[in-house]
């Protein structure tokens, strides 16, 4: 057992697959020496070379490319893009190539293809840095989608990533990657579509991703100081989606707040509430509450990014006052 | 500016004509052995009359969808098909009937996946535009413009890495050098010294705007080719000896280690860009010019010159008609795709369920 | 009054603007003499010339960023892109510049352009030809997202796309464009965020768009024959988004059908399902459904394309198995 | 391998150092008048010493999120500076303090902007790497790789469209002539003959990783010119006479109708990519020698050997330090962003509203 940053946890899950598979190689921009503009892949390439670990230029489109394609022939690949947002350049490849191949083929192709990706507000690095898009991959049908919220479940949703045959795009949050738990020692290898329930609770169920975790969960803990009992799920995987932990807490509490940094329209929040709002009716007993980022683009004033994505006051505050 | 000259600015048909190049006079001399020769023409034939009969299926309203044929372009496909290895990689666009054929991919499976049926080598999910057989290493035929040649980077960077000698070749058009991932392609696999080779069908006519008219320089290729530190090769696309050379020197010298290599191979489609498409933008005379030096009517001139009896040349046709009505007839048999089709495939597990 | 195609609405529409506004351009591949690849933009060449209806190489970035870059200087651009799966080539244009260029400058920038694309299945293309992807525009602040449904509605809505300041994505959908319709002499000009109630009914509401319209009224008119009232909603524009129409509609109906062609994650349909889940809540009688393409590519056998859109017959038995 | 040479694969500080170009010998005697040259000097003052102002604000924690300077390259953008008009249409990347302020853009406004208040020139919305300024014809920094090119023929599509004599100047970095949109942008520019003048600033590095070990040609720029027709310029990026000698020559090509260039201006930065990079990835001999041809000291004892009194020198020095600290004044003074604009400005109505 140790403990590790978030951002350790990233080059210490990939490490692990790494040595376990001498197949599996990584490229990106300034992944290698620098060890990543985030510090994410430090140590890798003094322990795996610069043939597994490679630096490359500024060519989205051509370093998503080259993964695909090495990916058809058997050999599993991790591509960097530095920042979410960037998915949009290399957005092609992404949505229309990789995510279709296997389905157009009629099932020939194959690409175990991981896609790594620094998401989220919280830096005050403006409105073309800070996006959250799991919602851009969501919404794209062949792509699997993970965002981690603890350092463990990096290392493990990180090797379930690496070991699933299919294109996962794995969303690291840049304002978690300072933040600390505890790994246990020996191999840790987790199940994407499974959500997790980090705290029970009969009075609404709060589901969240990401960064959101750890408000919900302190939102949560106000909540209870007034009487009201939240269950909070974080969902960990958008695709697969754990549906039955959903409707299941659904089922018990009666209530849904997602709580997402996507901007409002059409962010996973919404798919969420459509699949409680038709599978889970029965069990309502009142409105489903999305509280997300509204749909501006992130500003860069400290002071202004703050006010947009949902704050653990926010979280708190209109669950009080829509839970009734 | 006067309404003549402003009409040429779109009507594109009243425009000069751009002509074939003429044969090389060396090209009789080349030392191609007779029986590669032989092949030459034989795949050119199965192109040909492959594509004449997907032509009459299309007119039966048996083939759905949309369709772009390689008519008048088979040499470039047949010169290079001659120069590559079964365990080589190819990549191909929409127009990829060709390339899939070249690779060694049953006529018959192909056929069946233009006419949408679940004997299709895509089962009918994929069609026209998406030809592809992994078992061939012929690894796709891509249908938005420029995403391939960054993929096959990727094959290539896998046989580097593998440390086999394969090559990867990928077919693209003259369109597809405006693209902003042609130019990723280009650097990614010089500076990663990748065997690949990049080949573009240079056939004058994006979809129905020539080629020169949005494009800076005049061969959108082989000029682009220095930007990558790459040599200037420009062959005659309507030659399958001409190509075959070129395309043995590139792939040979990717297999050696010698890295990457672009070729720009000047051609012309017959038809128009796909079905719906009579092509009325190309000034008429260009059409004849570029018709009449067709390249399998060049190569069948070639070969009786040569010395190859007439009557070889009869029965190859022969055979490869043979070929064509039993690949038609395989299509035909097929069935509609299962409904069930539609929902496999899309993950690893064979289906398509997005939640648990 | 005349009979125009959808099709020849689009040309219809464009030129009643470029003889208004002399300012006013068009850019793209192939829509000048070719007319266009849909010969949606047939005679307008001729009329207006090759330098305000300009043929450009496949270079969508370029597209894009043209018309953005002249758009910000006061000149009103319609760019086409051909089929909307390509916005996936320019999307960081699209999505992280046009879209956030007025609010990351603290409200210097104006961009007027209008984005034409052809969008949706039914024409056996296969998966990179037949996307419906109204949602990756929805979802990005910044962007107006309309899709009309009949040629009257194209004209007019084109008109209006075209009169405003901001940037407006124009679907035009492939398997409407030989349908026809009445189309006033004079000027027309309609009005964004506004839907249309197509069908008055009282026992649920069907919210559709463009391709989907037709089918929702058909299923409809099936559904009147057992018995059921079902009021037809057609959206026509996703921003802004009518919610007065579909919260009002479902006040009345206490059942909401959404049927989309987006595949089905993080669909409009979620969205709109989202805000009746919430703030219509209470007049819900039952479960909302959303009807739409399952999540998979578009397979390109008739056979099979047909199973995967909305089909009249899939909304008909949906709202009839359902709605009890 | 051996493993001596596997490392310098990615710690490129053991690389072979490389050199800033030798000055020009003649470049004294080029002609240009001396207030031009005083206003050179002037203009590298200005971003030399607003950028070091930036720096202490960032270790005094009051600049937040990112930074990218400028240090050591303050000849490009002074040279093009001084050879457009105030009318012309500039546009920076992320890394565009320096092309602000030399388009006129008040320092006190853009200090505030890095400083998140709303006194800032985007009222903290956009902050260090998206300044713009429509009123000066500033069109904005991006901060996104590429994009900013395409966006740049479009206003000078406009220029010609009406038929003014405006130019534009797109500004970007070695790195960015990997990406696609580069590529698309050049060709774009040249078959549309627009008035742009593409100005690279090689710094030899795009983040943390060497240009020429992603680059396939050893000019990222000018060894691309020729793939669209264009002259191959490098000029000495040190050096702002040099600067703007060219400048002055593709400007007035551009305004005159002669249509595109692409200038390649060799530079270094002296800090890191960014707020946070010591730049440890590079040589340090490297450094050393690249700081010792600072473009300002170079510039400095240039003006002093042409005869201008040193006292004037000072003055000019002094009087730029005054405005840098007004403009740091400026900056303090003002207050973070109110609330409400956070939902401003998405529309051109003001608002942010998506519903009716
Ligand atoms: C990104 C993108 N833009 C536009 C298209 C539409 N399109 C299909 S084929 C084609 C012309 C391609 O020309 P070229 O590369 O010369 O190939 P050819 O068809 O001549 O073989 C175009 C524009 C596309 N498929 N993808
Ligand atoms: C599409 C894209 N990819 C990656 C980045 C991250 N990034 C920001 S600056 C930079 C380096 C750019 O290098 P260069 O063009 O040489 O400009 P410089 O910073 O040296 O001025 C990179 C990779 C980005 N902003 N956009
Ligand atoms: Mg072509
Ligand atoms: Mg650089």
């Amino acid at each position: 057992m140790a403990e590790l940053t978030y951002r350790n946890a990233v080059a210490y899950g990939i490490a692990q697959e790494m040595r376990r598979d001498p197949m599996l190689v990584m490229l990106g921009e300034d992944i290698a020496g620098a060890g990543g503009v985030f510090k994410t892949t430090v140590g890798l390439v003094e322990e795996f070379g610069p043939l597994r670990v490679r630096d490359t230029p500024i060519s989205e489109q051509a370093i998503l490319g080259a993964a695909m394609g090495a990916a058809m022939t058997g050999i599993p690949v991790i591509a960097e893009i530095m920042f979410s947002d960037f998915l949009a350049v290399c957005f092609d490849i992404l949505a229309n190539e990789m995510a279709k191949s296997r389905y157009m083929t009629g099932g020939q192709m194959t690409v175990p293809v991981v896609v790594r990706t620094a998401n989220g507000a919280g830096s005050r690095f403006g409105a073309q840095h800070s996006q959250s898009v799991e919602n851009w991959c969501m919404m794209i049908p062949g792509l699997k989608v993970v965002a981690p919220s603890t350092p463990v479940d990096v290392v493990g949703l990180m090797a379930a990533a690496i070991r699933d045959p299919d294109p996962v795009v794995f969303f690291e949050h840049k304002s978690l990657l300072a933040s600390k738990g505890d790994v246990p020692d020996g191999e840790i290898v987790d199940e994407l579509g499974t959500a997790k329930i980090l705290r029970e609770g009969s009075d609404c169920t709060i589901a969240a991703l990401a960064y959101m975790v750890p408000r919900a969960l302190e939102a949560a803990e106000r909540l209870a100081n007034d009487g009201i009992s939240a269950e909070v799920v974080d969902l960990r995987s958008l695709v697969p989606l754990d549906t039955k932990a959903i409707l299941g807490s659904v089922e018990k509490t009666g209530r849904l707040y997602t709580v997402e940094e996507n901007p409002r329209l059409c962010g996973w929040g919404a798919e969420i509430a459509s699949i409680v709002a038709d599978e889970g009716f029965w069990n309502l007993d009142g409105p489903v509450v999305r509280i997300t980022t509204p749909h501006i683009p992130i500003p860069s004033a400290d002071v202004l990014e703050d006010l947009t994505i949902p704050s653990t006051e926010r979280v708190y505050e209109t669950i009080k006052t829509t839970l009734n | 500016m006067s309404d003549e000259i402003a009409e040429e600015l779109y009507d594109y048909s009243k425009r000069e004509p751009r002509r074939p190049t003429p044969t090389d006079p060396d090209v009789d001399q080349y030392p191609i052995p007779m029986d590669v020769r032989r092949r030459l023409y034989r795949r050119q034939q199965e192109l040909r009359q492959f594509e004449q009969r997907a032509y009459d299926l299309f007119m039966q309203n048996l083939v759905k969808g949309t369709s772009h044929l390689s008519l008048g372009m088979e040499a470039v496909s047949a010169g290079f098909a001659e120069a590559i290895r079964p365990d080589d990689y190819t990549f191909a666009t929409y127009r990829g009937h060709a390339h899939t054929l070249s690779k060694g991919v049953s006529p018959g499976g192909v056929m069946a996946e233009l006419l949408g049926r679940e004997n299709g080598i895509l089962q009918g999910k994929g069609g026209s535009m998406h030809l592809t057989s992994v078992e061939h290493n012929m690894m796709g035929s891509y249908a938005i413009i420029g995403a391939h040649l960054c993929i096959a980077n990727g094959t290539a960077w896998s046989a580097q890495m593998r440390g086999t000698d394969q090559v990867t070749v990928v077919f693209f058009g003259d369109g597809t050098t405006n693209i902003g991932a042609f130019h990723e392609a280009l650097n990614f696999a010089v500076i990663w010294d990748l065997p690949i080779v990049f080949v573009c069908e240079n056939n004058l006519y994006m979809e129905y705007t020539p080629i020169d008219y949005i494009t800076a320089v005049e061969h959108p290729a082989a000029d682009r080719a220095p930007a990558y530190g790459l040599d200037r090769i420009v062959v005659d696309g309507n030659d399958a000896d001409a190509v075959y050379k070129v395309a043995a020197d590139v792939i040979t010298k990717a297999r050696e280690g010698g890295g990457p290599s672009m070729v720009e191979a000047v051609t012309y489609r017959h038809g128009g860009h796909s079905r719906a498409d009579p092509g009325k933008y190309r000034p008429p005379e260009e059409v004849e010019a570029w018709k009449d030096q067709d390249p399998i009517q060049v190569y069948h001139s070639r070969l009786l010159r040569l010395g190859l009896p007439e009557q070889d040349l009869i029965e190859i046709q022969q055979s490869v008609a043979t070929m064509v009505d039993e690949a038609t007839e395989f299509a035909k048999s097929g069935q509609p795709p299962s409904p069930e089709l539609a929902m496999t495939d899309l993950w690893a597990d064979g289906g398509s369920s997005w939640r648990n």
